[in-house]
């Protein structure tokens, strides 16, 4: 499988995004520049974490107007998996890619921690490897992923299962706890935790390997001639 | 024009001008003796800021000498951006640690960003990337006043948020809470960068007829020091427009950072040196007296931001962001491409000469002619008065008394409340120390400790000052402050290699400062000797009072360790009931 | 040539942390008097005359960048400046 | 009860990396009639009526809280509200 990790001016979790998949998941992937003006070629694409554009304005504001945004679009219209951390994910909902908005965090600092999930929703491409209600252990850093949307939104995240992980213990003052959010048709996955850092037990866990495990083993089901 | 409202030479040298810029009557002549001629208006602002202490030492050199600065392992000494040590595997190591007190204490959170923004220039100028951040804290007691806590809050806030954005990780660091820094808080910060051997650059301007170019953000009218500008006969409400605090733009200096860390591939740079403290002016003539050669540049040319900027104000300017290159003649294009990619102004300012002056044009007139080494390299070098204070020799004959304690765990639990002792979690959950997943040891443990990707070596780091020791005793509190860096290193599995310091101090004018100064580099120094970690690098800051009265003496030491391999990496905690607790030492 | 300011500011359906603690420190501060405090942003555009209408471009920015509409309302007012 | 908007902005010559990035990007869209962006931030407080005039307890709010003096300027515009 081969991955693009997306590069805005001001990504700075690009080489963590990049290196997860090469070193730790063994699969194929490249950096794009946020010029680029097609992603053809690219099974699964990244939005790592950052500032892109110094998080001037809004948060993912500015990078969502790039030339490659419109070939992520096209890349999530063709059910390919996309998946947006911490700015990444904040890019999507600007994109409109992921309802909602995000806040700054209650406490208005920045917060950069481990903390604990739960998988609430282990149907999805980005979670099958994981059990249901599985805690897993991965670090937050960010100031503003404080999610929010409106009651009628919120209402339909539910109902289409769209709510991935959650909080155990919320940081940031987020909607009902939601740490990640899948679109409806369920290939595109927004969270504020970082499972690009979660991949090596030196750095003190690994439970966000299974994250990309789980787009790796759905991608083989689903493009690999069983033998 | 505002040019035309600058004081005439006469009149600067009648009228004593020069004196508002910090310059005395000996430096004058000085400067006349140097020019032959008396200095226009633009000259004497490029010498008041390069003869400045921040600038030149110019009473801090004969303590600095002190220093034992060379080692089998240091590849590049004092005197460079930073100090660069060799870690094996034609890779290496760059650090160094620098003050921004007087900026944070009057707008804390710009303060203390913009001193993050300016120690990470230092490191990828030299052609290094970034790998991590460190700094030093000291503020009055928190709960004497509402401005003690907003500094606190603002400062921290700050470095996150430069830190934070341009993604280098905060690994480490130390605060202290003590009266003596109720008006002036210490904002130390330091920056520790990974190259290899081959990479490493200077700050030269080599080769007639090379181009100079300016790369980086726009040159604004900020940080134009309010002692060194006489604003008032400049123009009316010039001081209006002339706010002495910088602004920091990390997404600017991250786009900075990755097209120089490009550029320093290219044979065509011949050197490249960050616009730190009096920016333009202290780049180029630095870069030029280095390498024996002049520097000429056309200020028409230079990007800036407001309009109606003088020479002065241009060349004394502390805008952030922005470096200054040498590049071969003809290969010019070459470098704007790299800065284009990252949407960054990349201009052609100027040639190498090889007559070292440096030489200034504007609006088709000459506005500034000086020889570059005479800014650089020929500030007036004071011997300070040195003596003993009386409280030292008052200290030093009373009796050491051992506090008495009746109820050890109400002791203890006191020490533990006091902010001081207390977790720093609250500050260092703020920082991204995780950032680009080379952290290995998080802060909370001895020392901050990295990962080399591709090797099985990793670089612990620290900073540590006890200044109230320093006080007491400054010579055996400058020992102490590098033994307590050691074992910080030792104890997370690394050896020891050398060091960085920022001495923060008083007015050294006062001879009782000055041999605190003096001492304690004696013991800091005899602690390198001894542990085989010299100084590569440092920052001096003096004049830290308020209202006649100094802080504590505080010299800080940054130190970085090598682990050899990660298998050897320790940290602080227990591991497990049962294992037996060793004390080592007396 | 224009100056446009623009007004953002948070729906009043969602809750405001930054005005939140911005009211929280004036009641420390004993400023009881301050019963609520939003935070918004002001932005000031200057706008060089072109074929199409200074409203529609600015409207059009604010709904495009400016403003975020899941969370923000904003509004504006249109100067004429004279050109320096 | 008084509805109070305060604006406070960048001093003239202090740099605004979020209006240059702003405007950065707006260029990029082809918004090219927009020559200039400064971004300020706007508040909105409702003030009880107290003993005090309400101006001068709006001063003071914003040359100790609101307002950095150091680099941002700010004004204020005072309405009468009518209490819900
Ligand atoms: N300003 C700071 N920045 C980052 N880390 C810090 C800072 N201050 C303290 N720390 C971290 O907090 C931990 C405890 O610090 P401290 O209370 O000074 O204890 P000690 O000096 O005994 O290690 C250390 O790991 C240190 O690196």
């Amino acid at each position: 499988m081969k991955f693009a990790v997306i590069v805005f001016p001001g990504s700075n979790c690009d080489i963590d995004m990049y290196h997860a998949i090469k070193d730790e998941l063994g699969e194929e992937v490249e950096y794009v520049w946020h010029d680029t003006e097609s992603l053809e070629g690219y099974d699964g694409i990244l939005l790592p974490g950052g500032f892109s554009y110094g998080d001037y304005l809004r948060c993912g504001a500015i990078a969502r107007f790039s030339n490659v945004m419109k070939e992520v679009v096209k890349a999530a219209e063709a059910g390919k998996p996309v998946l947006g951390v911490c700015n990444g994910f904040q890019i999507l909902l600007e994109a409109g890619l992921l309802p909602g908005a995000m806040k700054r965090n209650e406490s208005l600092q920045f917060i950069c921690r481990p903390v604990e999930l739960k998988v609430v929703n282990n149907e999805t491409m980005f979670s099958n490897v994981y059990e249901k209600d599985e805690v897993i252990t991965i670090p937050i850093a960010h100031g503003e992923g404080n999610y929010y949307c409106d009651e009628e939104t919120l209402a339909a995240l539910k109902k289409n299962n769209q709510i991935v992980f959650t909080y155990e213990s919320n940081p940031n003052g987020s909607l009902v706890d939601i740490a990640g959010i899948v679109n409806e048709k369920g290939n595109v996955l927004g969270m504020m935790p970082h499972p690009e850092r979660a991949v090596d037990e030196l750095l003190g866990g690994a439970d966000g390997l299974k994250l990309f495990q789980s787009i790796v083993k759905q991608w083989r089901e689903t493009h690999v001639v069983k033998a | 024009m505002s040019l035309k409202l600058e004081p005439s030479a006469e009149q600067i040298k009648q009228e004593e001008i020069y004196k508002s810029m910090g310059m005395t009557t000996e430096e004058f002549a000085m400067v006349e003796k140097i020019l032959g001629r008396l200095p226009n208006y633009t000259e004497l602002g490029l010498f008041s800021v390069m003869w400045s202490e921040h600038c030149s030492y110019k009473t801090s050199k004969p303590v600095l000498k002190r220093f034992p600065t060379t080692g089998e392992r240091v590849l590049m000494g004092p005197g460079e951006g930073a100090g660069v040590v060799d870690i094996g595997d034609e890779q290496a190591v760059v650090f160094k640690i620098e003050s921004h007190n007087h900026p944070s204490a009057i707008e804390p959170y710009q303060g203390a960003a913009t001193g993050v923004g300016g120690i990470l220039r230092d490191i990828f100028s030299m052609g290094a990337r970034p790998i991590a951040m460190l700094n030093s804290l000291r503020f009055g007691e928190l709960d004497s006043s509402a401005r003690t806590q907003y500094l606190f809050k603002e400062i921290v806030a700050g470095i996150a948020g430069y830190g934070n954005c341009i993604g280098v990780p905060t690994v480490a660091g130390e605060i202290y809470f003590d009266p003596c820094y109720e008006g002036n808080p210490l904002v130390n910060a330091m920056c520790v960068g990974l190259i290899d051997h081959k990479d490493i650059q200077k700050g030269q301007a080599k080769g007639t007829g090379n181009t100079v170019m300016y790369v980086g953000a726009k040159t604004g009218r900020d940080g134009i020091h309010g002692a060194t500008f006489a604003s008032e006969e400049l123009t009316e409400a010039s001081e209006e427009k002339r706010p002495a605090v910088q602004v920091g733009d990390p997404f600017m200096e991250k786009l900075l950072l990755e097209a120089c860390l490009e550029v320093v591939k290219s044979d065509a740079l011949i050197g490249i040196q960050d616009m730190g403290a009096a920016g333009l002016i202290s780049s180029s003539s630095e870069m030029a007296s280095k390498a024996g050669y002049g520097i000429e540049m056309n200020l028409d040319l230079v990007p800036q931001r407001e309009t109606g900027m003088t020479p002065y104000e241009m060349m004394l300017s502390e805008s952030q962001e922005r470096m200054l290159l040498v590049v071969q003649v003809g290969r010019e294009d070459e470098i704007k491409k790299i800065f284009k990619k990252y949407d960054l102004d990349c201009v052609a300012v100027g040639k190498v000469t090889d007559d070292k002056m440096v030489r200034l044009f504007h609006k088709g007139e000459i506005a500034a002619e000086v020889p570059a080494d005479a800014l650089a390299e020929d500030a007036p070098v004071y011997h300070m008065p040195s003596e003993e204070p009386a409280y030292y020799r008052e200290f030093q004959a009373m009796e050491s008394k051992v506090p008495e304690i009746t109820n050890y765990e109400e002791t203890l639990v006191k020490l533990l409340k006091q902010p001081t002792v207390a977790s720093k979690e609250w500050v260092y959950d703020q920082y991204d120390y995780m950032v680009r997943t080379n952290t290995v040891v998080a802060p909370g443990s001895d020392a901050g400790v990295l990962r080399i990707r591709g090797t099985r070596k990793a670089l612990a780091m620290t900073t540590d000052c006890n200044a109230r020791y320093i006080y007491l005793d400054p010579e055996t509190g400058g020992k102490i402050a590098v033994a307590e860096a050691a074992r910080n290193i030792v104890c997370s599995g690394a050896e020891p290699l050398a060091i960085t310091d920022c001495l923060n101090f008083g007015n050294p004018q006062k001879p009782e400062i000055f041999w605190q100064l003096e001492k304690s580099a004696d013991g800091m120094s005899a602690a390198c000797t001894e542990l085989k970690t010299p100084v590569i690098g440092g920052n001096v800051s003096l004049y830290n009072e308020t209202n006649g009265t100094a802080v504590y003496p505080t010299p800080v030491v940054g130190m970085v360790g090598l682990v050899k391999d990660i298998d050897h990496i320790t940290t602080q905690s227990f591991k497990q009931a049962g294992d037996f607790i060793y004390v080592l030492g007396e | 040539m224009y100056k446009v300011k623009v007004y953002v500011t948070l729906r009043e359906s969602v809750l405001d942390p930054q005005g939140a603690a911005v009211m929280h420190s004036l009641h420390a501060m004993s400023y009881n008097e301050i019963s609520d405090v939003r935070i918004g942003k002001y932005m000031e555009l200057q706008v060089e005359k072109s074929d199409r209408p200074v409203e529609e471009v600015v409207k059009e920015v604010c709904d495009r960048l400016l403003a975020n509409p899941v969370i923000e309302d904003y509004r504006f007012e249109i100067e004429e400046a004279v050109a320096q």
